[in-house]
C-alpha cells in the first residue's frame, strides 16, 4: 500500500505543575510585569467564580457554570488575542471576556436572569455565551469570513468543550475555515468532561487535537493550566492566521475541578481521588510558584491581591443586586429593528399582566 | 412527575428487551432531570447508554436501531436542543414507513423537558411544539401529571411509529403523586377531560392545566362554570372532544404556553371554525405565550400566561 | 421568475458592497435553478461564494456574517434540506438582536425553493413553511410573481432583520413577466389584493395563488365574486387587511399547498374567528395539502390541491 | 513539542488502468469465475444505466442520478458484503443494489415516482435511496448499534459522497461508531465533485480518508475504479467489524463521468478534457483488459454480454412501464401502522379528487 498523507500532533508545555520550566520561556514571559499581570488577572478569575456560586446557593443568581481550573486556558487566550480580534465563548469563558473587557456585573447581569448583560459596554464586537453547544464555531468562521471578505486584519477565536467536538456543526466549521483559509482560531477546552460523560466515552480519537486533520488545517495540544504554553500556542496561530496562513485547532488540556454547573452533583458520576489528583496540577499554582520562584511573589503580596480581587467582585455584587427587574418591554423592544404592528397590542398585554410594576 | 417517568421506563424495560434508552447523561448520572434514574445500573450499559453530545446522532441513530430490531425511546436534554435532530425527524423518523411502503419502520419515542417557569438558562426553557405537530408521520404527546406521564409514556413506546414526548419542566417535581406502577397504558389520541363544566370550555395540555384548572375554581366562584380539557395528543388532535365540549358550552378559550402566532391552538381554533361554527355563542380566544422570544428568567412570568390572564379571557368570551 | 430573482441579486449587488451571496452550487453553476447565474462572473468569488455542502454551515456562517458588516443573501438549494440549518435560525439569527438587546443584528436572507409540482425527487417539494413563521424574530416571505419576486428580495435584502423568502418552484419557469429593473422594494408584512371580489375572500400566496386565480375566474362565470388575496408575507401575517376583506365579503377560504394541520391556514382562521367571527357568514373553509408526507411525483397532483378543490370549497361556504 | 499522536493514510491498488497487476492479486481473485460474475454485473450496471438516462430524456423516467464510472466501487463492494448485512446507499448506488437483489424494476419505479420502488422483495433490510446528504451515515450505525445489541454477527454499511462529506451529520456518525466500536464500515465515494463543486473547494482535506483520523477509527484510501482493490478493502473492513474491530472509513477514488443528474448540465462547470482523461482510467476497461489477457475474454463473449444484458433490462422497463400509477390511498395506508381517525376524511377527499380514476 502506497503512503499517501501522514500527521503528526504534537504537545506544548512551557511550565511544569512545580512552576519548572520544562521548555524556553517564550518572549512575553521575559517581562515579568505581564507575567503579574497575567497572574492578577487569573486570581482575580477565581475569586469571582467562588463569590457567583455563592450567589447561587443563597438564591441570587440562577444556574452557573463555574470555571474553577480553566484561569490559564482563559487568561492565556485572552492575552493572546487583540482587541479588535472577535471571540465567541461558549458558557465558562469568563476569564478570557473579563480579560476582553466585560464586566462582572453584566456576567452576573446574564446569569441572574437578564439579557442586558449580553450588551457589553467592551467588546462591542464580542459573541454574547453561546448555550446551544458547537453552534458558536460557525459564528467565529462567519465573522472571520466577513474579515476576509472586508480585509480586515482581524481574527476570530472560538471556544469549544470536550464534548462539543461531537457535534456535527464543530466538523463543520473545522472544514469551512479550513476550505476557505480563513483567519479563525479554534479552542477545545479538554475538561474531562462533558456534564457526566468523560472524553473517553465521547469518542475514540486519543487526541481531541487530531479533528484538525478531518479539515486538513494544523492541530495541537497544549497544556491548559500552563498560561505561558497557551499563551504562546495560541498568539503563534493567531499571527499566523491574521496573515493569510489560514485556521488552526487547539486542544487545551485541563480539569473541571467543579460541578458541570451549580445545577449538577458531579459526586454522582466521578471519582473524589481524580479531583483531588486535578488540584496537583492547577494553573493558579504553578504559575504562583514561578513567580515566587523567580523572587517576585510572596505571601504578603498574595494576600494583597485577593483583598482587592473581594474589593472588586464585591462591588460588581451590588451593582448587580441594585439592577432593577427588566420591564416587560425588553422582550418586545429588541425583536426586530423596529416592531412589527401585530406585536404592539401584545406589548400593552404584557405590561397589564407584569408580575411586578415595571415602569410602565 | 420524573419519577413516574423513570418507572414507565422500568416496567417497559423489564418487560421487553428490545427497549433501549439514549440520551445525554442518562447513564451514570440518570438523566438531567433524573427522569433515568437507575435505569443503568438495573440493566446495563447496552440498554442504557450515554451518548456522545450529538443530538442529530441521537435521532439520526434511533432511526437505524429502531429499522432493526430495537425499540429506542430516546432524551433529548432540552427542546431548546432538539433543532439539530429535526432533520432526522421529518425526512427520516417520520416518513420511514410511508417511504418504504411499510417495509421499515420506526418505533421510537423522543423524550424532551418541555416549556419554561422553573429558572433555568438561555435555550432550556422552549416550547415549540408547533414545528413537531406540523409533521405529518409522527404523533405528538405532553403528559400533564405524573399518572398521565406514566401511562402515555408506555402507550409512546408501544406504539409502533415514532412519538415525540414533551415532559413540562414545572411539573417534573412540583407535581407529585402516588403512580400505580401496574403497566397500564393510557390511550394516545384522545383528550382528558379534567373538569366538566357547562358555560365554557378551555382546552390546554402541559403545564399549562395548571394555571388553567386554578383558574377555573375561581371562575367557578364567581359563577362561571368551565370544562377543562388537557389536549394531551397533540397531534393527531382529537377534536370530537372538543367539538362536543363546545356544542354544550358555547364557548372556547385555548391556552398555551408557546408563542401564538401558528401554534397549535390556531389548529383548534381552525377546526371548531370550521366544524362547529354555528355552536359558538362568542369569539374564540387564545391565551398563550407572545410572539417574542421566550426571555431569560427573570422575565419568564411576564411569558408563560398567568392565571388572571385565562380569567380575564374567558370572562370576555363570556360577557360576549 | 427565475430571473426576476437574478435581477434583484445583481441590483442590490450593484449597490451594497456588503451584499454576499452564498450557498450550494451558486458560483460557476449559477445555482440548481439559475437564480444567480452570472453572478459569481460579475461580482467575483469573494461575494458570490460556493458553500460546502452543509446547510448548517450555511445559516451559521451567515449569523457571523451578518453579525460583522456583511448582509448575506444564502440559498438552500431545496426546503427539504433546510432542517439542519433550523437550529442556527432558531437558536441565533432569529434572536440575536433580541439576547444581545441590539449589540449584533443579523440581516440576512435565506432563499430557498418552495413547494412541489415539477416533478422533482423525493425531499425536493416540502411547503414546511410553519415551521418558520412560528419562529418569533424572523420574516417569511413568498412570492406569487416575477414582479413580486423581485420587489419583495430586494426588500428583505434591505430588511436590517432576517428573512426566510420561498420561491415556489412551480413559478419559476412557468411564469414569464418582464420586470422592470429598477430597484424599487415593495412592502413587507403586508398583503396583495390579487382580484377584488364581493361574495368570498380566499387568501393564498405562492404558487397556488395560481389555482386559485383560475378558480375565481371559474366561479366568477357561475356567479360568484371571488376576492383573492395573496399573503406574501407569511409571518407577520397582514391581518388587517383580511378582517377588511371578510368584513366584506362575509366569507373566507384558505388556500395552501402545505399540510393543513398547523398550517399557516390554521392561524389566518383562528385570527379571523377571534376578530372577525361576527362577520363570517359561514364556515371558514381550509383547501390544503394533506397530513400526509408529501408523495413522489406520479401523486403529487393528488397531493397539491386543485383547481377544482378549491371552487367546491367556495361553493360549499357560498351555499351556507 | 512533545509528539503525542501519528497518522498514516495509505492508498491500496491492484489492477492499474490498462488491466495490469501493480501487487498481488487477492484471494477472491484467483477464481476466474468470480470475476467475470463481477464483470458481468458491472456491465449489467452500465447497460442499465445508459437505458435509465435515455428513459428520463424521453419523459419516462423522473430526474435520475447516472453511476456512470462508479461501477468498480459498486460491485465491488456488492462483492464484498454478505447477504445478512445492511446497506446505507445514497442515490447512486445502483451497482451494488442490483448485486445485492434490488431489482432495476424497483430502481426505476422508485426514480419513476413511486415509492414502491424502495418496497425491495430482496434485500428487505437494507435501507431505501437517501436522498438527504450524509443522514444515511447515522442511519447505518444506528442499525450496527442495533447489531450489537441484539448480538447479531451483522454489520452495515454506509455510502457517501465527497461532497457528503462537508454535513456535520458524517463526522457524527464516524465519531458515534469508532466510540462504540460499531460493526460499520462507511465508504466516501470520491467522484471528484458535489454537482458543480470540486472536492478541493469542499475541504482543506488533502485525502478524505484522513477524516477517519477526527473519529480515532482506520482510514484507507483505495483506487475506486479497481474492482479487485476495492472489493479487498472493503472485505478486510466488514471482517474486522464483524469480529468486533470496530468501524473503518474507506475513500474510494473515481470519477463522476456523466452529469449531476438528469436535470444537471456538467458542460457549465467542468472542463472537457478532464472528462476525457478519466474516461481513459474508467473501471470497466481495466477489468476487461484484465480477463482478456487472462484470455478469458474476447470480443464475441463480450457482444454476447452486452445482448445478454440488454434483453434483462428491456424486460425491467417494459415491467416498470406496465405499472399502473399509484392510487391516492396509498399516500395514507403507510403513514402509520394504522390510519388514525382525523385521516380517513382525507383519504375520501383524496379520492375524490383524485386526478386520474384510481382504482376507487
Ligand atoms: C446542543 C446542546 N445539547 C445539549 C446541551 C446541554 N449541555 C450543556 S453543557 C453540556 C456538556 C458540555 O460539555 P463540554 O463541551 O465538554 O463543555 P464543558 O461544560 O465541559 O465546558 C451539555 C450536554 C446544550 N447546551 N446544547
Ligand atoms: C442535505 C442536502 N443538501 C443538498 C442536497 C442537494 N444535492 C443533491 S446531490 C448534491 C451533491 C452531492 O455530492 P456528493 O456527495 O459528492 O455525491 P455525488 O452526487 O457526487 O455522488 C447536492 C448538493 C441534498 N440532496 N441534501
Ligand atoms: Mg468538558
Ligand atoms: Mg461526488
Amino acid at each position: 500500500m502506497k503512503l499517501v498523507a501522514e500527521f503528526k500532533i504534537h504537545h506544548r508545555q512551557v511550565l511544569g505543575p512545580g512552576g519548572d520550566l520544562v521548555a524556553a520561556l517564550p518572549e512575553f514571559a521575559r517581562d515579568s510585569g505581564e507575567i503579574l499581570r497575567m497572574y492578577r488577572a487569573m486570581t482575580q478569575v477565581r475569586v469571582f467564580d467562588a463569590k457567583a456560586v455563592n450567589l447561587q446557593r443563597t438564591g441570587q443568581l440562577g444556574t452557573y457554570p463555574s470555571c474553577l481550573g480553566h484561569e490559564a486556558a482563559h487568561i492565556g487566550i485572552g492575552a493572546a488575542m487583540r482587541a479588535e480580534d472577535v471571540l465567541a465563548p461558549v458558557y465558562r469563558e469568563f476569564g478570557t471576556q473579563l480579560w476582553r473587557g466585560v464586566t462582572m456585573t453584566e456576567i452576573l447581569t446574564y446569569w441572574g436572569g437578564d439579557e442586558c448583560g449580553n450588551d457589553f459596554a467592551v467588546p462591542r464586537d464580542d459573541f454574547a455565551w453561546c448555550v446551544p453547544i458547537a453552534t458558536q464555531t460557525l459564528h467565529a468562521a462567519g465573522a472571520a469570513m466577513a474579515f476576509k471578505v472586508r480585509k480586515e486584519p482581524r481574527c476570530a477565536l472560538a471556544y469549544i468543550g470536550d464534548g462539543g467536538t461531537s457535534e456535527g456543526t464543530f466538523y463543520e466549521a473545522l472544514n469551512l475555515a479550513g476550505a476557505r483559509a480563513l483567519p479563525v482560531v479554534f479552542v477545545i477546552v479538554n475538561n474531562g468532561w462533558a456534564i457526566s460523560v468523560p472524553v473517553a466515552a465521547q469518542t475514540a480519537a486519543q487526541t481531541l487535537a487530531q479533528k484538525a486533520v478531518a479539515a486538513g488545517i494544523p492541530g495541537v495540544q497544549v497544556d491548559g493550566n500552563d498560561v505561558f504554553a497557551v499563551r504562546d500556542v495560541v498568539g503563534e496561530a493567531l499571527e499566523r492566521a491574521r496573515r493569510g496562513g489560514g485556521p488552526a485547532l487547539i486542544e487545551a488540556l485541563t480539569y473541571r475541578l467543579s460541578d458541570h454547573t451549580t445545577a449538577d452533583d458531579a459526586s454522582r458520576y466521578r471519582c473524589a481521588q481524580e479531583v483531588k489528583d486535578a488540584w496537583k496540577v492547577e494553573p493558579l499554582l504553578r504559575i504562583r510558584s514561578f513567580l515566587v520562584n523567580a523572587g517576585v511573589w510572596d505571601d504578603a503580596k498574595e494576600q494583597a491581591l485577593l483583598e482587592e480581587c473581594a474589593v472588586k467582585v464585591d462591588a460588581a455584587v451590588s451593582e448587580y443586586l441594585a439592577r432593577p427587574k427588566p420591564v416587560t418591554d425588553a422582550m418586545f423592544d429588541h425583536l426586530f429593528a423596529s416592531l412589527p404592528a401585530h406585536l404592539h397590542e401584545q406589548r400593552r398585554l404584557a405590561r397589564k399582566y407584569a408580575s411586578k410594576p415595571s415602569g410602565h | 412527575m420524573v419519577e413516574a417517568i423513570a418507572l414507565a421506563h422500568g416496567w417497559e424495560m423489564q418487560h421487553d428487551v428490545n427497549v433501549v434508552v439514549i440520551g445525554q447523561d442518562v447513564g451514570a448520572n440518570g438523566g438531567v432531570f433524573r427522569a433515568t434514574a437507575g435505569l443503568q445500573e438495573r440493566f446495563g450499559v447496552d440498554r442504557v447508554q450515554d451518548t456522545p453530545l450529538a443530538e442529530a446522532t441521537i435521532a439520526g441513530m434511533s432511526v437505524g436501531m429502531a429499522t432493526h430490531g430495537l425499540k429506542p425511546v430516546a432524551e433529548i436534554q432540552f427542546m431548546g436542543f432538539l433543532y439539530p435532530a429535526l432533520d432526522q425527524i421529518v425526512n427520516h423518523m417520520s416518513r420511514m414507513r410511508n417511504r418504504t411502503r411499510g417495509r421499515l419502520s420506526c418505533p421510537v419515542v423522543i423524550r424532551m423537558p418541555h416549556g419554561g417557569g422553573i429558572h433555568a438558562p438561555e435555550h432550556h426553557s422552549e416550547s415549540t411544539e408547533t414545528m413537531l405537530c406540523h409533521i405529518p408521520g409522527i404523533r405528538v404527546v405532553c403528559p400533564s401529571s405524573p399518572a398521565r406521564a406514566y401511562g402515555l409514556l408506555l402507550a409512546a413506546i408501544r406504539d409502533p411509529d415514532p412519538v415525540m414526548f414533551l415532559e413540562p419542566v414545572r411539573l417534573y417535581r412540583a407535581m407529585r403523586q402516588e403512580v400505580n406502577d401496574d403497566g397500564r397504558a393510557l390511550p394516545l389520541d384522545v383528550c382528558f377531560i379534567l373538569r366538566e363544566g357547562s358555560d365554557v370550555t378551555i382546552v390546554t395540555w402541559g403545564a399549562m392545566t395548571i394555571e388553567t384548572l386554578r383558574a377555573a375554581t375561581l371562575l367557578g366562584e364567581r359563577g362561571i362554570s368551565a370544562e377543562v380539557i388537557d389536549l394531551a395528543t397533540l397531534s393527531p388532535i382529537d377534536i370530537e372532544t372538543i367539538l362536543a365540549s363546545v356544542a354544550k358550552t358555547g364557548r372556547l378559550v385555548i391556552v398555551h404556553e408557546a408563542a401564538r402566532n401558528v401554534g397549535v391552538g390556531a389548529e383548534i381554533a381552525a377546526l371548531v371554525a370550521e366544524r362547529g361554527l354555528y355552536d359558538l355563542q362568542a369569539p374564540i380566544q387564545r391565551v398563550a405565550g407572545f410572539d417574542t422570544i421566550m426571555p431569560l428568567f427573570k422575565l419568564e412570568h411576564d411569558y408563560i400566561p398567568g392565571v388572571q390572564r385565562i380569567i380575564d379571557a374567558v370572562e370576555l368570551t363570556c360577557a360576549d
